[in-house]
């Protein structure tokens, strides 16, 4: 049984410290695949200063648990670790972070892939884009949606 | 009976409140019901559409014809939209 | 054009400090994906209890700059690094470490999986496994092959 | 002509040595010829197989029409394994 770990954070999100941990605790793993994701200062309107994720205590963090655990039921791996930032989080500042370690390097690579693309679309989290000028609610998009059936 | 609602993302922005504690005489209320008490107006003016306001009642995503109890923590919001 | 860096380390990698220093140098990406590889300890002929990687000085190097490069040319990526051990590698220790750093996750991902199934076939490289009572010389295997036809 | 020979992997462990400096008086010589004068033994005994050996010249990987020249550096080696 793989081990799962899921974090919602209103604070920072320190990836380096999470990958420092993770791989200490999986030396025994043949292969460790991880995704670090930042806010994006550019958009098609214009430069964004800050996101707000809004979120639903409880119910957010269970949908990542539910996530993580479907991977994990889904894929060969030891290990998984999902962060996830909720609140106000500013551009180039980290949003996400998820590692996965297993024996093979394959099922590695699909678990981590997997839980980015349900994360962007099935994490329980409304997103606000803000910059100067402009604020917007933001929905998933076509391509989230096709990502999401790569898997099914 | 007593309904905690609750409201999310650009359903809590429109309405310009995040949470109401309501008290209903009738114990006998389906969501279909309650959505129509708390945002009928919004859906009214077009300020929200009526397809795309999700619900959950006790943190569950539900439909319109589940019934509801006394106690029960009901939420409103968009579909979500991830990290 | 992207950042392409490779290393071939005859002494210890250590990930966690390439980990730290990736990122720092590319915070403006808003996707970075991650591989370490460690020597598995156990195999079917039994426990390993380390490698050699038998390496050509320069061509070896060589190797890995030309896969490198072929990443950096085919996704659309930011920057890529490669750190590849050689001569002796300890049973659990690091052999390999890729980072891809992109501003869309999918190609993050293909970089860094595309990255690796090169390595695993085409790094000039020559592996030995070392074990109690068994030494053997590693050739790729059919696993292997078949996961470079992907990229065909 | 001067060749610096080298091997490496199976072949360097087959052979017990990892590099071998060759003075030819023969200046036209191919990769074909060489390969026979330092592994047609080990092929004959069956100790290495002339199919799972690859060669190089000045470390670009190459076949065994190529002639060679004084000062080339010659390698060879099994198929890679990477890591």
């Amino acid at each position: 049984m793989a081990t799962v770990e899921t974090l919602l954070l209103p604070q920072a999100l320190d990836g380096q410290t999470l990958y420092r941990r993770f791989v200490e605790a999986n030396r025994g793993a043949g292969a460790i695949v991880t995704f670090s994701g930042r806010v994006r200062g550019e958009t098609a309107d214009g430069a964004v200063s800050h996101l707000w994720l809004d979120w639903y205590p409880g119910m957010t963090e269970q949908s990542l648990t539910d996530i993580a655990e479907a991977a994990a039921a889904r894929f060969d791996v030891l290990a998984l670790l999902v962060a996830h930032r909720c609140g106000e989080v500013q551009a180039e500042d980290e949003i996400v972070f998820v590692a996965a370690a297993s024996s093979h390097r394959r099922a590695a690579f699909e678990a981590a892939d997997y839980l980015m693309d349900r994360l962007k679309s099935e994490a329980a989290l409304w997103k606000r884009e803000i910059g100067e000028g402009f604020a917007r609610w933001v929905e998933p998009t076509a391509k989230d949606a096709d990502d999401l059936k790569r898997w099914t | 009976m007593q309904i905690t609602v609750l409201f999310f993302g650009k359903v809590a922005d429109t309405l310009g409140e995040r949470q109401r504690v309501l008290d209903f005489a009738d114990t006998d209320m389906s969501l279909f019901t309650l959505r129509q008490s708390v945002l009928g107006t919004a859906f009214a003016s077009g300020a929200l559409s009526r397809e795309r306001v999700l619900m959950s009642v006790n943190q569950g995503l539900t439909q319109e014809d589940r019934s509801l109890q006394a106690g029960d923590e009901v939420a409103f919001f968009p579909v979500f939209s991830g990290g």
